[in-house]
């Protein structure tokens, strides 16, 4: 069952690295000039802006970000199995026991959005 | 037949990423060989007629979990490249000592063990509706406690950005 | 992969085919794009090579073949070659998952076989698609921190911090459909849109006759939130702000030029595909007419011709209702992109947190209510 | 340990081997990420080791238990890291001897 996704992406990996090999080798090898090597830029010469920490902030998004991802990722056996359950006779008992689940998870995300710490500037 | 060739594939692809991730110089190399060896792992729970699990180790570890830790990497971004072992050769020595007699103690226990040489008896993959049942009549309490835990996240990580010199200082 | 050698080159023949349709709708997306836009701005668009402008695409295509090879100096030479390639891998893992129509039943010498018109059925759908779409963050990363340049660097965090950030919204908004299918399978949930509406609500059955039976009706909060996400997700305007502002010059792939490029384009595109497949499997239908269902297609059929030619050209007929539908879409995520405005980056992660993520929260709820009321 | 036929033992043997791998990424490395991601990998053969059980004794409990110790892992990943980000804030490096500085 896996074999096919194994050999699919060995086919998609082999059709990039020929479009990337054939791409090298057709295109025309000019001079290297030193005008060429500048990174790429527009608009006013860039003043040398000190490197902020505002791009540490990003892994708090991603911290956040695994713990929505794995509460999420409990709310699809509980959805797969949520009919069955109620066909049985313990919907209620269900409902009660998601809603206590995703109470702690709207708990973490108001707790997230009061302390400031999902700020971009 | 095709299963001993696919395991034999995803196993020696998951070793060799792994002694890749210790063995690497660059930290974002040892992340992303990480990253390809989780995959592989992924694969082998699908071998072991375990699609949600692998589906969820693909979501969660190296989809989650290694992308933060490819940001943390690429954020902090230390070039002074230290050395990467620890200490002198003594020390070396007794943790390379202390690792092998572990491995050759683990080894030893999982070929004596009588379950080794037993084949699987039917190959029925449990359907996610199996898994969804148990789940929430064995494990609920088990359930509910992970929301807690997981709470830590959120609470924990902000106090750390909140401290002095911290990210997101006060 | 199927049992015996028929089978098995059957099976690799097919993932290519499907493969190369997805590479080669890149540029038929291209060209309608840039004619799109010019009919919205009033303007020709391209119209000197060939009849329409239809073969501009080749010659870009060409054109790009040819760019100069350019590598930046002092970056990484293998994340810098890695990113392209990886920037294809999930598009094309999602959209080989996704049934394109009904499954192929033919029963030659050698016994019965049955062809899913899908690259492979990997046992849990949904959750496979999710995963594997969350791998394209990487290729962002790579390309931004390959390519050595402090703007493209900046480029790929925005753009993987904003794709993360509404991959839970995505996430959430399938909850609701799973609640209502009750699988993960895509051909069971296409099944289950068959029909004409009717549903349970307290006990009482209401059966609407003049719709059908598809799931944005069960799901239609669902269905905002998943379109959303999508856009977001494909870095699509209105949220391609990453690689539109001044200072981030063109985002993570400024150093990349000719093919790299141009695969960076398939891969966005290709993920543009998956959503708009994914958005026609969950909420219009799939490859079903709206009130006519696959079986009875292939019965009257088959009274014209054989039964294996009645089901291969039942399943391509599904086929072209199924493209139709998908091609609807990505002539919406086009049409959006020509008219709606950016958003400010801090206005669009506020919106993937502070509203979307709330929002995705109620209509779990809701639904779950409205499911556990249904039957009284 | 037959060589034609999948058995428990293939898989138990692989998890070992890793589980000692990611051991030895944990003693001998200095940088405090690799040792964190030598600790996923630890997690990791763990993992195939429920899920080997699991399949090899028809018994649930392994997949669900996987759950689990992926649901620990990923939150012990994340505090870990958001500990070594303030430790490079503070110390601009990232040595486990840094922690020698920790008082009181």
């Amino acid at each position: 069952m896996i074999l096919p996704v194994i050999v699919l992406t060995l086919i998609v990996g082999t059709f990039g690295a020929l479009l990337v090999f054939v791409a090298s080798l057709l295109g025309p090898k000019k001079k290297k000039t030193a005008a060429k090597y500048m990174p790429y830029e527009c608009g006013l010469p860039g003043q040398e802006t000190t490197k902020s920490n505002v791009s540490v902030r990003f892994y708090l998004t991603a911290i956040l970000f695994i713990m929505f991802d794995i509460e999420i990722l409990f709310l699809y056996p509980w959805a797969i199995s949520y009919q069955e359950f109620i066909d049985a006779g313990y919907g209620a008992y269900m409902l009660g026991a998601m809603l206590v689940f995703i109470g702690l998870f709207i708990f973490g995300l108001l707790w997230e959005i009061k302390s400031k710490a999902l700020e971009w500037d | 037949m095709t299963d001993i060739i696919l395991f034999y594939f995803l196993a020696t692809m998951t070793v060799l990423t792994g002694v890749g991730v210790v063995m690497s110089e660059n930290p974002l190399f040892s992340a992303l060989y990480l990253v390809l060896s989780m995959t592989g792992v992924a694969g082998l729970f699908f071998l072991l007629q375990a699609p949600f699990v692998g589906a969820v180790q693909i979501l969660v570890y190296a989809g989650a979990v290694m992308v933060l830790f490819v940001l943390v990497i690429m954020l902090i971004d230390i070039n002074k490249s230290g050395e990467k072992y620890i200490g002198g050769n003594a020390a070396a020595l007794f943790k390379g000592l202390a690792i092998g007699i572990f491995s050759g103690l683990v080894s030893a226990v999982v070929l004596r063990s009588p379950i080794v040489a037993k084949p699987a008896l039917s190959n029925g993959s449990y359907t996610v509706l199996e898994i969804a049942k148990v789940l929430f009549t064995k494990y609920v309490l088990a359930f509910e406690l992970l929301g807690i835990i997981l709470l830590v996240i959120p609470i924990g990580v902000v106090a750390l950005s909140r401290i002095k010199g911290g990210t997101h200082e006060r | 992969m199927g049992s015996d050698g028929f089978e098995i080159t059957i099976n690799i023949i097919k993932m290519l085919v499907i493969f190369l349709m997805m590479v080669q709708m890149v540029p038929v997306l291209v060209w309608v794009e840039r004619r799109g836009s010019a009919f919205i701005q009033n303007r020709f668009g391209p119209n000197r090579v060939g009849p329409l402008g239809l073969t501009q695409l080749l010659a870009d295509a060409v054109k790009f073949l040819f760019k100069e090879e350019f590598v930046p100096p002092a970056s990484h030479k293998w994340l810098y070659y890695a990113a392209p390639v990886l920037a294809l891998i999930p598009g094309a893992l999602a959209f080989e998952s996704i049934p394109l129509s009904m499954p192929i039943h033919v029963n030659t010498e050698s016994g019965a076989h049955t062809f899913l018109f899908q690259g492979y059925d990997v046992g849990v759908g949904i959750v496979f698609v999710l995963a594997v779409s969350s791998l394209g963050a990487y290729a962002l990363l790579l390309a931004g921190w390959g390519s050595h340049n402090k703007y493209s660097l900046f480029g790929a965090l925005r753009a993987s911090a904003q794709m993360i950030s509404y991959e839970l919204a995505m996430g959430l908004s399938l909850v609701g459909i799973l609640m209502l299918f009750q699988t993960f399978d895509f051909q069971r949930m296409v099944e289950i849109q068959r029909g004409t509406l009717h549903f349970w609500l307290f006990g009482k059955e209401i059966s609407l006759g003049f719709l059908p039976n598809w799931g944005i009706f069960f799901q239609p909060l669902g269905f905002v939130l998943f379109a959303t996400a999508t856009f977001a997700e494909t870095n699509r305007t209105p949220f391609d702000l990453p690689e539109a502002e001044a200072e981030l010059v063109a985002g993570y792939h400024t150093e990349y030029g000719g093919l790299k490029m141009l695969m960076f384009y398939i891969g966005e595109y290709g993920h543009m595909m998956v959503a708009s497949a994914l958005m026609v499997t969950f909420y219009f239908g799939g490859y079903e007419l709206p009130f006519y269902s696959s079986q009875s297609l292939v019965e009257a059929l088959s009274q014209s011709m054989s039964s294996n030619a009645a089901s291969i050209v039942g399943a391509l007929l599904l086929h072209v209702v199924f493209m139709a539908k998908v091609l609807f879409f990505l002539w919406v995520f086009i049409w959006v992109r020509w008219t709606l405005p950016r958003f400010r980056y801090d206005q669009l992660m506020d919106l993937g947190w502070k509203t979307m993520l709330p929002w995705a929260l109620a209509n779990v709820l809701i639904t779950a209510f409205f499911v556990l009321m249904a039957h009284g | 340990m037959s060589v034609d036929v999948l058995t428990a033992g293939h898989y138990l043997i692989l998890s070992a081997i890793l589980f000692c791998l990611g051991l030895t990424g944990v003693l001998l490395r200095r940088n405090i990420i690799v040792m964190l991601m030598s600790i996923e990998l630890m997690l990791n053969a763990v993992n195939l080791a429920f899920v080997t059980f699991s399949y090899f004794n028809q018994n649930i409990d392994g997949q669900i238990m996987v759950l689990f110790v992926m649901a620990v892992a990923a939150a012990e990943a994340a505090v870990g890291l958001a500990i070594a980000v303030s430790l490079y804030k503070k110390f601009k490096d990232l040595n486990i001897s840094l922690f020698e500085h920790l008082r009181g």
